[in-house]
């Protein structure tokens, strides 16, 4: 099934947050089999409004208030989807993901597998991901990785409105179990929900440049794009959308054309997408690369206090840095 | 009394004091037992049907045993002693109720018309499951204890959905697991989401008396059907080796669920008699006394001497009963063993149903080295 | 009936009829009542040390708002409506005995000697947790909902083997949790783990009607102390508004887990009178109706109209305490506004307790990359 | 704390499922704050048999058959660890590890962190993993990457009867939470428990080589020695044993020699270990590299059924192609 996504007819501006909610509108006019779980999605409209005035228009059996318990979200997420319909489960924070593991790892990905292709799981989980805003422990992770690894799961984060828009319909629509991240602390950054020509597969030039390939997803896409502006280097930034699948044709035409490559991420490095980005640009493009693929990543410690947290965060400066460093190979 | 930690197992005592709350139409013994709030008539053929199902389900796990035993399978899970609890449940469904069965309800997949081959077939390690859910009325099998618990009640939640927008007629779901399950948290959120939803769920927990090694005593002090009060629906506990009293139960709870009333938890009592699978060896943890105890309330003699006594069936329909098992038997053995091994390249195709670039490029490289070797093998 | 969907949310009638189970030794006028199980005599000392500790943390609470609101914290969890239920429950523990709190526990941790500035500390940002549990017989914060409820059923664990070591007298672990958390399965194992092994745990649950926006019926149709039962221990509901009820049943349940009689589920009945946290906003999902219902029944209030008719106390002791807490308010906010920010450095050196090669290498390669940033700047 | 390791007088030559029982033994020995919990442990010995007879020796307080849940095993053993106690928890099998994944990664792994040093987590989380003994599904996982990404964790794996049974008192003795994958379907193979002179966190060159180096661990290692010793070429071998943290001296110095190599795990290849070794390589021997790093490993899909496992599963075979390839770079 593939949805016909409502475009907007003028372009509007719209922060992140209210762009995801635009477009959970619309995957819910469109189609409606489309329900949303989540805790305090309903009457408060999630505790990021993503969801906000979705119970109102659409009844308390279409946006539910669970209980508190992420296991359960998404444990009845996968029975409502056997009975025909596409749940689109909120995850409150990205640390509270954890106890849904089992249910996300072990059924949610396998049982289109486990039935030989006669069980689909058209199950949204949205996870408002990374640092940045100041929040106490557990509300800060990154932990896309974790689902990037599990095979079955499909991938995607956002990193502008207009994406944001598209993306959340594209997800609800595919038929496989996508894991969608948020980036928390680009929420209230505004944009317009231009028309966007990818798939939700695809990768996205969003800055070209000659001299060196920044990679980035989600929140470092916006610090990324900043950095090349800031650079005296003509640096291309590719906002790799998906996560997994990788849409690596993109990435290799990139990076065959600079040479090198900067993956820039949240996460800690070790295991971080960093990690399997190199590895494949060394398989594909060994006698192209011209320098190490570099990363730039959160350190390998938990999320610090918020204090600190513009630290463990890469910034402008790290980016900046690093792509220095490449560029002396 | 004072703060101690345990320096011995708790005793089991299989002949407790009668549990007064025990429901029973069957007496250990094979009289008809009565029950206010279970009044069942069964007619001839129904008694007759229930028969028919225990000795073929017996049959059919006898010969999983077998074949594991025989190197055909790389393990069986057997439910020798649980035939009445699953038959008897099995019967109480109606054809469009839900299933969503543990990994040892053969069963109620025979009564729900599952072909043992496709059981066998999951348990040789052709394939993760072999049946279409959907039509079948019954899930696949669930190894993760407790999480199919939760799909159980989600898709209820579609059920009552369904029916408001009159795309359905009201229907209920089985959600089945063990005593051991009961410590899962997954199941203990089922009951919250189906308690505070009214979920039309009936919980179905055979407690055989053990997990493994674990005795049910480990999981808990009280009674499991006790545990379902405290999450706002009513517990009952059924004799599991008496296939009336199973059934009559189970039909009541699937029957107030599909009037909207809301969730039951039913705890059949009863007994796994042989090892917790193929691999286990029982002897290192329970007492042969125990098992002759449970081994003297078999559910199937218990029905067969009442059917005998009220005459109910001769010994011509006994015979006919047990050369259809024979029968059975030697068919699914025959499938099992024509069970073609999965295509390794076929592994990748159903992982999603919108393939990736990725998968598409593993198969191909494997599908090459696998041509290379083979040119290299000739 | 019949299979439904819910269209609205069910209402919520906070002046329901009382619920005779409820246990209170405080009207909410502020008469001394008396129940059977919880006879207690409080001393004019008692008395006045409650009043104190109420008062004082309820003024530990505004000045966390308040500096969230100036900008000084990112975030504050308040306990206002909540603080009886606290200091009753904090001052029913023994030296030895040993809290696991969620994040709203202020008044507990105020009681068991935790400096408020720390707790004000992780609301800043500057750490994630300031004190020493062992120390303080207070655990950290937590903020997964439930986790820490298996920490305590652990800790209790630990215990009772080292009272059966000899190693240490008997205590009993307080395990503090939300409505809200009692759906999570965690809670629940919890309750399993406790149960089966008769752990010397009193889970004190704090029903403060809400999770955020999510009322209490919205997880449960029965009374939260009704879980109990089901697991195999008893469960009690108490009043939280209370001090002296809520004293007096917990302080009977630690007792109890002392003595090796197992576990006690307390369901503090209360209500959460701010929002759910300085980032909340209320008006969104609860009318004033409920808010004003509950404002009437203030835990303080009611001390004091007790302690007043009953000559407890006079106006120069009230004075005393309200000065005390200008102090105190005065003394966390100096010491708040003068907690050092971390250094970035150190954020390596904590991890592990044997540092590894990959941390040293990333520090100090950062420590590098700080110095030629400085170099930079300068 | 260290314990001191009760090393045997006389070789003895058991099969690696005996030596863990034999470390553990010798651990409880050591220090009767040791705590064994799991499903089926006591009594039954476990259903590998790892624990056989500990509960008859150490009683029913040391050797804990818990109830059925994964989630409590790890919950109460964080808190009998802050209670002084040194808890070795079993996971049946690596499938059923997942429900207890918020325990591992937002409390076990941090509560370190968490409390600056304070608390400390000596806990031992052992899990038997990997493929290869034709079971039913969720039986064969190979969950490792999970834990290596997340910081705070330590992650060793056993090869050999000999570590098997050192590395076991040593991840005992570690003040910091260790998860400890032992290769069920090597638990029969026996070996010798000759001394290991190895610190918990040192890779070990099993089989010394010029031409290319193999990195492996768990079960992958005998993998790896048989490939090596089929290959005409001369294959250097280096068992891993810890995988967080990685012993990146010994790794760089073997490809530092070599040139060339080949990462080999049962996990899938996307943020397997292969991505994060394959990265570190490029990082640090970008010049010294003759052949990008190649992975051999389980493909990227949910374990397949047992009938066609070996498929799956990388062989000496693959490893040898891999070799090839690796060296007509
Ligand atoms: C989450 C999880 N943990 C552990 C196991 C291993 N295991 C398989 S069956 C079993 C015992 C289950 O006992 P019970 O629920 O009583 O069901 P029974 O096998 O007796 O039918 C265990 C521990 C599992 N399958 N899933
Ligand atoms: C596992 C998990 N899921 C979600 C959250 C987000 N969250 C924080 S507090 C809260 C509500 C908790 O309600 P309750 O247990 O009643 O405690 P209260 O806040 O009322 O004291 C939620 C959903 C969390 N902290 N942990
Ligand atoms: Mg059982
Ligand atoms: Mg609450």
């Amino acid at each position: 099934m593939t949805a016909t996504l409502d475009t907007p007819t003028e372009v509007k501006t719209l922060p992140m947050a209210k762009a995801l909610n635009e477009g959970l509108r619309a995957a819910m006019k469109n189609d409606d089999k489309v329900l949303l779980l989540g805790e305090d999605i309903g009457r408060l409209g999630g505790v990021f409004r993503v969801t906000d005035g979705l119970q109102a228009e659409f009844g308390l059996d279409r946006v539910v208030d669970t209980p508190l318990g992420e296991s359960g979200i998404v444990g009845t997420a996968i029975g409502l989807a056997m009975r025909g319909y596409r749940p689109v489960c909120e995850i409150q924070f990205d640390g509270f993901v954890y106890p849904a593991f089992d249910q996300i790892v072990s059924q949610l990905a396998k049982l289109h597998n486990r039935s030989k292709g006669r069980v689909r799981m058209p199950v949204v989980i949205r996870i408002p991901y990374g640092g940045g805003i100041g929040a106490v422990e557990h509300h800060s992770e990154s932990p896309e990785s974790y689902f990037v690894h599990t095979a079955g799961l499909k991938v995607v984060s956002c990193a502008s409105a207009a994406d944001a828009y598209v993306m959340i319909q594209q997800a609800i629509a595919s038929d496989d179990p996508v894991v969608f991240f948020e980036p928390k602390r680009r929420y209230w950054d505004k944009g317009p929900l231009t028309d966007v020509s990818e798939t939700l597969w695809q990768a996205r030039v969003v800055k070209p440049g000659t001299d060196l390939t920044l990679l980035a997803y989600g929140p470092m896409v916006r610090t990324c794009v900043e950095a090349a502006a800031a650079s005296e280097h003509s640096l291309e930034v590719v906002d790799l959308r998906s996560l997994s699948p990788l849409d690596m044709s993109t990435i290799f035409a990139s990076v065959r054309k600079t040479g090198r490559c900067v993956v820039v991420h949240e996460a800690g490095a070790t295991l971080g997408m960093g990690a399997e980005l190199s590895a494949r640009l060394s398989e594909e493009l060994f006698y192209e690369m011209e320098a190490p693929v570099l990363r730039v990543t959160g350190f390998d410690i938990p999320y610090p206090p918020a204090r600190i947290e513009e630290h463990h965060l890469p910034g402008l400066d790290r980016v900046l840095e690093a792509v220095d460093r490449s560029l002396a190979f | 009394m004072t703060q101690t930690v345990p320096t011995t197992y708790p005793p089991i005592d299989p002949a407790l004091p009668p549990d007064p709350s025990l429901v029973q139409l069957l007496s250990h013994e094979g009289t008809r037992l009565h029950h206010p709030d279970y009044e069942a008539d069964f007619t001839r053929d129904e008694l007759r049907a229930f028969y028919r199902d225990l000795v073929l389900v017996r049959r059919i796990d006898a010969e999983g045993t077998a074949l594991q035993r025989q190197g055909e399978l790389g393990l069986w899970a057997p439910l020798l002693g649980q035939e009445a609890a699953q038959v008897g449940a099995g019967h109480a469904l109606a054809a469009t109720d839900m299933v969503f069965p543990t990994y040892r309800e053969h069963g109620i997949a025979w009564v729900k018309d599952v072909d043992p081959v496709l059981l066998l077939g999951m348990f040789r390690g052709v394939e993760h499951g072999g049946w279409d859910p959907a039509d079948k009325g019954f899930g696949l099998y669930a190894i993760v204890l407790g999480a199919q618990v939760l799909h159980a009640v989600g898709y209820a939640m579609g059920v009552v959905r369904d029916v408001a927008r009159g795309e359905a007629e009201p229907s209920a779901v089985l959600a089945c697991f063990g005593d051991g399950a009961t410590s899962q948290g997954d199941v203990n959120e089922a009951f919250v989401w189906a308690g505070a939803q009214r979920s039309p769920v009936v919980f179905f927990c055979q407690n055989n008396q053990w997990g493994i090694s674990t005795p049910t005593v480990s999981q808990s002090r009280t009674p499991l059907y006790h545990r379902a009060e405290g999450f706002g629906f009513p517990g009952v506990r059924v004799d599991g080796n008496d296939v009336l009293a199973t059934y009559a139960v189970v039909r009541d709870a699937l029957a107030k669920a599909r009037r909207g009333e809301g969730p039951t938890l039913i705890e059949a009592y009863t007994y796994r008699v042989g090892p917790h699978t193929t691999s286990d060896d029982p002897t290192r943890y329970r007492d042969s006394g125990e098992l002759q105890h449970w081994k003297a309330r078999d559910p199937i003699a218990r029905l067969r001497l009442f059917m005998e006594r009220d005459g109910h069936a001769d010994q011509a329909f006994f015979d006919e009963v047990d050369a259809e098992a024979d029968a059975l038997a030697a068919r699914i053995r025959a499938g099992c063993l024509a069970l073609p091994d999965p295509d390794p390249l076929g592994a990748f195709d159903d992982v999603f149903v919108e393939q990736t670039e990725d998968l598409r490029r593993q198969q191909a490289a494997y599908a090459l080295y696998l041509e290379g070797f083979e040119e290299e093998q000739a």
